[in-house]
């Protein structure tokens, strides 16, 4: 029950929210009651998690596996927590930064569409059940990233829109020619099918089309080009929940799909998957240096932060993909941190970009304090969460003895680290005398925007502190990912 | 406890400057010794426990990694961790007064003691990643301490060269680390040490080369040593502290560790030998040319550095305990020359060697200190860097191999060193014409402590070096394992290494002497030698890179749309061809059970449209078309039983049409945009990406691995679905939660449509 | 039949990708209407075509020539979806074409490109 | 256009639309129709009013706004998965129950259906709402 609520309720939220437009106040005041209500329900539903390993919900109670069954394994229910909790902070630092025109306009009802979406993706183990979440996902997103119907907005959407669209027809085509192949839509009955199955090596040609899909969606090396077009362009919000959730989404789904297919064509994965990765990784990174807007660094590194993910799932180890879970979950946050802390500087400068940016580490101290936590993070300093996912993704390549990927890995982190540098120097310390003139009117930062901030700025230390908990957590999940007859046992009788 | 006591309080102590405001702060600005001073005291109780074996805590950190928060307190860890905090007091002491005059006294503080920290914490960590993350926050520390003055592009500059170059030697240790704590299984120190034998030998070399690509980048050591004398852009105190006494240092503490793992490698020897005679005569060398004091100090900073990492990689105990001698001599006489550039630099408001002068009669104490420092620096008695230079010169002699060579080039240097001591001394403290300025002359007790202070200690340990003996004796058998004795002594008799002694002293009189002569030939060698400026050549090499990647994200990231799907549709087509290929091709059999003329007769409609589509320039055709592709389709859902298909299908195409229809009304006529040779290539992809999705499907049809869930519907439709028409029970029952997701699209497009059409911002576009 | 379907969804997949290069906005929205058309019939080519087969019971329950009723049920939610898709790149061409009055994909380039 | 012809048929239009829309919808369990088919057939009839009249006329009729309809409908199918979970303890489980009418006899009624009919007026509402926003907006008249 739990389970589905993950879905029912943002969708009744979003129908409240929806409502309540008009009262404002009562309208954000609702969405923050819904916001944390769904982190209480996914706190318990990690908990329940750690005791029963699976949660599962055949809907309709049809038999397994002709219905659609929800399950829920610690990397979905880890999952579900952190973007429950990203939305949460997300529409905290809207209370004052969104204008009551957003809010008038849908603003929150697109959010927990959109949550509701991804909540549904991450839940469900069915394949065209996961093509209409990534619809009710691409719609909701498709809405929000044109909010306000600015022309640079338009003209990023035109391309997003267009690119996501093509992402789920090659998804749903994938869809049916495996349908014609193996008859059943259920993911864990596909893997109990195929592993059966003499000719299982076949069904490659199909995970093809499944591949372009989550691909473009994830926005790996020749599929991303939609995302460092339109992610600066809508409402810095709107941006950071993007950037949180989306193609995080399509990397969990990539996760869930390649263990199924993984197996059966070991040797080419893993060189194609390294390879995709490193490229990711390495043009991501290179595109971002030479950017001067904050929005679109860090645009730009969310496509080479995607290849770490895909470096750790190509090496297909235990280790690896926990490694990559917690990179996405530190990427997350961090990155979901950042873009505020960008949001909290165009607030307080009125510009994004470097070049007109200065001297903020003398007139906004404690803006410097926040940016340097997810910066440092993203760059993989010490005792940061993002060094764990360094350290981890560099054991688990050295363990599976790629040392080239493992090279290059560490070679783009040099080079995010001197992208945020950069932002550091010409933001923060270079001396501009019109900002210093043009701060003194601006108001101060109120106390709904910086809290999210502070709050994920702590949630950066603790991922990189406390990581022991976290990590044996991810490691169980990335076996229990790697359990395809757990899988299939825990779907066909559940508890 | 006290391992944790002596970081941890450094880290929260900054957490009390909440309480003052800046002023109060330097009202009260003896608090800030406070926290030195307990360590001081958590060291000399370490003091009395050692003697009885080394202090070791355990903390968990993510053991599921291996990883665990070891602190270690050795003999080796305690001088190092000593050295740091008293010259720490001092340098805080000197701080308190000399940052007096700058804007965010605070904030300095703030790092300067989370630097300390980090410092404590790298000498006190017993496993390779604590000893890591306290390796990076002193980069980041150095980093925000060299950018002090961040409004002045020359300190950002200085400060961005120093951290890219640490932290990329922090990547190589930080990658060394894991590879060593992968093979050895854990990464405690004295557990990856202790494995060293059974170790496979390949990958330990290129380990070795990233630990000393990190030791060698914190270290300043050449290729990597440009970045010190940038890093003089920090305050003074930050100078004296970070980049002579304890940060530089942090590299050769990591080689000391790891000599004993190391050391058997032949080329540990060769590398840092080689390396570190280059970095020395490189550092003095360099330093005769410079003007500036602080300058001055950094290249022979870096000639000390470059000294010390030879000794290592000489790696006799003779070396190593010079090593450890030279790192003490060093760290007092450095320290105490630049606070003593400070303090000349308040007084006179210069640092600039031509300008100063006549300090003897205004100042005689600056110059008395001074003075003895730079006897020790020249290595000339009775300083302790006498004892340091002589223990050298023996441990140099005494060695086998290329050692003898390197003795002789050490002796150049340290007449370098030697000359520059008597350079120093003459401009500054004698008369030279410059007016006395009329800046306030007196110095301030609290900023001449320090020198004073380490002055005497050299002094004193110069006059009696045997009181060492015992204790760089227990340093050095926990660095080789192996019990050492060792005799430190002023005298050594007549020997080979008192008449180098003399020689070198000799050597640097007649520098001097003869300035005005061997100036002019020094300075075109110099000229030829560094034609290229690393510091320079970074900044470029870094313009460069940015406009690299300019030029490539413009080519990639180019912003035409259809280039971009070109890419995806190519990528798509490699990928399924390959795919094809290395699966075998399926060749079609032709099936006519199921054809009938109506199908065939539709079909050929449709491919006809289809060509009309693409082929027309009137919008009124497409759209036609468009709705005749649809209805086609619904006829073939028709024949084929899929009756609410059609219907469906029928409804939302005309739908679609007349939106369509309504939009266009305001859309201009299709222009012919591309030209031919562009169609044409666009046809040919589309063209291939239709035949390789045919292939596809033919082959998807090929494989039939099970039956269809479906049967299941078929089955209980009607008895638990209650309804007859199976797809819609399928809709609204058995996949009811498609069906809910896909009344949320709708609803989602049609509210988003309200917006789009209706809301637009009234500010101006922002970004 | 396939035969013909999968060509039929091959020219489909192919005049879309041609219309999807094209620098026109309102030809881009034309090609992705007849890709979504190919897939529609991609997932139908699953359900085994059946001529004339139905996918209804008798009163009873018992049933004559029964097609897979499992990819038209997907079918029609894809229509829809689909549908609902085109209305909103439809709203979103026209508001584009409101606010920059072109038509040209070659000339937003501002996004990208810095 | 002519609109006369319009603005004359559009009353009698729409009521057949209604009925057939109705007709449609019912059956849907049983043969072809259902709640989308029979959402864009009532739809229709309200299009057909504001393209021969004006949209505010349209939307007059409508009773309410397009947009509530699908509040309504979402809410309608969210609570139809109410009942399996109190009975069965699995939501969106299908419940039925037979109701005894004089004139049409048995007729079985269950969340299914009420979920089909969540989905008529949802879709009801996203349709009109939709023709609406672009007439109203492209100026149709």
């Amino acid at each position: 029950m739990m389970i589905l609520s993950n879905i029912l309720l943002p969708l009744l939220f979003a129908i409240v929210t929806a409502m309540l437009r008009k009262q404002i106040t009562a309208l954000k005041w609702s969405a923050l009651i819904f916001a944390v209500a769904l982190v209480v329900l996914n706190g318990i539903i990690i908990d329940k998690v750690s005791q029963f390993d699976y949660l599962v919900v055949q809907v309709g109670n049809w038999e397994f596996p002709h219905g659609i069954t929800l399950a829920v394994d610690r990397l979905s229910a880890v999952m579900l927590f952190i973007s429950s909790t990203i939305v949460l902070f997300v529409i905290i630092y809207s209370w004052h930064t969104m204008t009551t025109e957003y809010f008038k306009n849908y603003y929150l009802t697109f959010v927990f569409a959109l949550l509701m979406g991804v909540n549904g993706a991450f839940t469900t183990s069915d394949l065209f059940n996961l093509y209409v979440w990534y619809e009710v996902m691409i719609m909701s997103s498709f809405v929000l990233i044109t909010l306000g119907n600015t022309k640079e907005q338009l003209t990023g959407a035109v391309k997003y829109v267009t690119m996501n669209i093509l992402s789920s027809l090659f998804f749903l085509a994938g869809i049916g020619l495996l349908y014609a192949k193996t008859g059943t839509l259920n993911m864990a009955d596909l893997a109990q099918k195929l592993t059966l199955s003499q000719d299982a090596a076949l069904i490659n040609s199909t995970a093809i089309l499944f591949f372009i899909g989550f691909g473009i969606k994830s926005a790996i090396f020749p599929l991303f080009f939609w995302l460092p077009a339109s992610y600066h362009t809508p409402p810095l919000p709107i941006t950071a929940l993007f950037s949180g959730l989306l193609t995080k989404v399509g990397v969990y789904s990539l996760l869930r799909f390649l263990s199924i297919i993984y197996i059966h064509d070991k040797l080419f994965w893993q060189v194609f998957l390294l390879t995709i990765a490193g490229l990711t990784m390495v043009i991501g990174v290179l595109t971002a240096a030479s950017q001067y807007e904050i929005r679109r660094i860090l645009s730009f590194h969310i496509v080479s932060q995607i290849g770490y993910m895909i470096l750790g799932l190509a090496l297909f180890t235990p280790l690896g993909i926990a490694a990559a879970i917690y990179y996405m979950l530190h990427n997350i946050v961090a990155k979901t941190n950042a873009f505020l802390v960008a949001g909290l500087i165009e607030h307080q400068t009125g510009t994004f970009h470097l070049k007109k940016l200065g001297n903020l580490f003398k007139t906004r101290p404690w803006l410097a304090l926040f940016f340097a936590i997810p910066a440092l993070g993203l760059a993989g300093f010490p005792p940061f969460s993002g060094f764990i996912g360094k350290l981890s993704v560099i054991q688990a390549s050295i363990e599976s003895q790629q040392y080239i990927i493992m090279t290059v890995a560490v070679i783009v982190s040099f080079f995010t680290l001197f992208s945020m540098i950069k932002i550091w120097m010409e933001g923060f310390w270079k001396e501009n005398q019109e900002t210093d003139e043009s701060i003194l009117g601006k108001p101060k930062l109120h106390f709904s925007s910086v809290l999210p901030v502070a709050f994920m700025g702590i949630i950066t230390i603790a991922m990189g502190l406390m990581a022991q908990p976290l990590f044996e957590f991810l490691l169980k999940a990335s076996n229990q990912l790697l359990d395809m007859d757990g899988y299939y046992n825990a779907l066909k009788s559940p508890l | 406890m006290l391992t944790m006591l002596s970081i941890g309080i450094l880290a929260i102590f900054p957490l009390l400057f909440i309480l003052f405001d800046e002023e109060q702060l330097k009202k009260h600005r003896y608090v800030l010794l406070l926290p030195l001073l307990v360590n001081i005291l958590a060291g000399t109780i370490w003091f009395f426990q050692l003697q009885t074996g080394p202090i070791e805590h355990h903390f968990q950190w993510i053991t599921i990694l291996n990883i665990e928060t070891i602190f270690r307190v050795d003999w080796f860890s305690w001088y190092f961790f000593m050295l740091i905090n008293v010259i720490g007091l001092m340098v805080f002491l000197y701080a308190s007064a000399y940052m007096k005059s700058y804007d965010g006294y605070k904030r300095f503080f703030t790092f300067l003691y989370i630097f300390t920290a980090a410092m404590n914490g790298i000498v006190l960590a017993g496993d390779l990643i604590t000893l890591f993350v306290f390796w990076e926050l002193t980069s980041i520390c150095s980093f925000l301490l060299i950018g002090f003055n961040h409004r002045e592009a020359n300190s950002r500059n200085a400060s961005l060269t120093a951290l890219l170059i640490t932290a990329a030697g922090g990547l190589a240790l930080l990658t060394a680390v894991i590879w060593l704590g992968n093979l050895a299984g854990s990464y405690d120190i004295q557990k990856v040490l202790n494995l060293s034998n059974a170790l496979h030998r390949d990958s330990l070399i290129i380990i070795f080369i990233l630990i000393i690509i990190g030791a060698f980048t914190k270290s300043a050591q050449f290729p990597f040593h440009f970045w010190l004398p940038g890093a003089m852009q920090a305050p003074t105190p930050v100078s004296a502290f970070l980049h002579s006494a304890t940060m530089v240092k942090a590299g050769i503490y990591l080689l000391f560790r790891f000599t004993p793992m190391m050391g058997e490698m032949v080329h540990w020897y060769y590398v840092l030998s080689l390396t570190g005679v280059i970095t020395m005569l490189l550092g003095s060398f360099s330093a005769l040319f410079q003007s500036d004091l602080k300058k001055i100090l950094a290249y022979t900073t870096i000639s000390a550095l470059g000294t010390i990492v030879m000794l290592i990689g000489i790696d006799t105990k003779m070396s190593i305990k010079a090593a450890l001698v030279f790192l003490l001599v060093h760290a007092l006489y450095k320290a105490s020359l630049f606070m003593l550039t400070g303090v000349i630099d308040k007084i006179k408001g210069t640092r600039e060697l031509k300008e100063i002068g006549n300090l003897w009669k205004s100042n005689p104490v600056i110059c008395i200190v001074a003075i003895l420092s730079l006897l020790s620096m020249a290595g000339l008695p009775p300083m302790l860097g006498f004892i340091g230079k002589e223990v050298m010169y023996d441990a140099k002699f005494q060695a086998p191999g290329i050692a003898r060579l390197m003795l002789l080039l050490s002796v150049i240097s340290n007449a370098f060193m030697v000359f520059i001591s008597i350079k120093l001394m003459v401009l500054l403290f004698l008369p030279n014409g410059n007016q006395p300025s009329s800046h306030s002359s007196k110095s301030k007790p609290a900023m001449m402590a320090g020198p004073v202070a380490f002055t005497i200690i050299a002094f004193v340990f110069g006059l009696a070096p045997y009181s060492l003996s015992d204790f760089f004796g227990n340093i050095l058998s926990q660095i080789t394992f192996t019990p050492v004795q060792i005799q430190l002594k002023m005298w050594h008799g007549f020997n080979v290494v008192f008449v180098l002694s003399l020689a070198t002293i000799l050597l640097g009189l007649l520098l001097w002497i003869f300035e005005n002569r061997i100036t002019g030939l020094f300075l075109k060698i110099y000229r030829n030698l560094f034609t290229i400026n690393l510091t320079h050549s970074f900044q470029h090499i870094i313009q460069y890179f940015l406009k690299f990647t300019k030029i490539q994200t413009n080519r990639i990231q180019h912003g035409v749309h259809r280039y971009y799907l070109m890419i995806i549709f190519l990528f798509s087509i490699a990928y399924i061809w390959w795919k094809l290929l290395m699966t075998g091709l399926y060749v079609p059999t032709f099936n006519t059970e199921n054809v009938s003329l109506l199908t065939v007769v539709v079909t050929s409609i449709m491919l006809l449209t289809v060509g009309l589509i693409v082929t027309t320039r009137s919008r009124v055709v497409a759209v036609v078309a468009l709705a005749l592709i649809g209805y086609g389709i619904a006829l073939l859902f028709m024949t084929y039983g899929a009756i609410d298909l059609a219907i469906t299908q029928i409804i939302a195409d005309t739908l679609t049409m007349i939106i369509f229809v309504i939009v266009l009304q305001k859309l201009p006529r299709f222009a012919r945009l591309s030209s031919k040779r562009s169609r044409m290539r666009d046809a040919l992809i589309a063209l291939s990406v239709g035949l390789s999705i045919t292939l596809l499907i033919l082959k998807a049809d090929m494989v039939n691995i099970h039956q269809p869930v479906s049967d299941y519907f078929v089955e209980n439709s009607l008895t638990k679905g209650k309804g007859q028409n199976i797809v819609n029970v399928i809709l609204v029952d058995f996949r009811s939660l498609d069906t809910l997701g896909e009344i949320t699209v709708l609803a989602v497009a049609a509210i988003g449509i309200a917006t789009m059409l209706s809301f637009t911002l009234n500010k101006k576009s922002h970004g | 039949m396939e035969l013909i379907l999968a060509i039929l969804i091959g020219v489909l997949f192919a005049a879309g990708t041609y219309l999807l290069l094209r620098r026109s906005i309102v030809k881009l929205v034309m090609g992705i209407v007849l890709i979504s058309y190919a897939t529609n019939l991609i997932l139908f080519n699953a359900s085994g075509l059946v001529q004339n087969g139905l996918a209804f019971l008798n009163k009873d329950g018992s049933y004559d020539k029964m097609t897979d009723p499992l990819p038209q049920a997907l079918i029609l939610t894809a229509i829809v979806i689909g549908f609902g898709l085109t209305a909103f790149l439809l709203a979103l061409k026209y508001k584009f074409f409101k606010i920059t009055g072109t038509d040209d994909l070659d000339q937003l380039k501002e996004t990208d490109a810095s | 256009m002519d609109k006369t012809v319009l603005q004359l048929a559009y009353k009698p239009l729409r009521v057949i639309l209604i009925i057939v829309s109705m007709y449609y919808f019912l059956r849907g369990h049983n043969s072809p129709g259902g709640g989308f088919i029979g959402a864009l057939i009532l739809s229709a009839g309200f299009i057909f009013q504001a393209m021969a009249v004006n949209t505010n006329s349209a939307r007059r009729s409508m009773l309410i706004e397009p947009e509530w309809y699908i509040h309504i409908g979402l809410l309608m199918s969210i609570v139809s998965s109410i009942p399996g979970w109190i009975y069965v303890n699995t939501p969106m489980t299908g419940v039925w129950t037979t109701i005894n009418l004089p004139l049409a006899g048995d007729i079985k009624l269950g969340t299914p259906l009420l979920f089909d009919l969540g989905v008529y007026v949802c879709v009801f509402g996203v349709v009109t709402s939709m023709s609406f926003q672009f007439l109203k907006h492209i100026k149709w008249n």
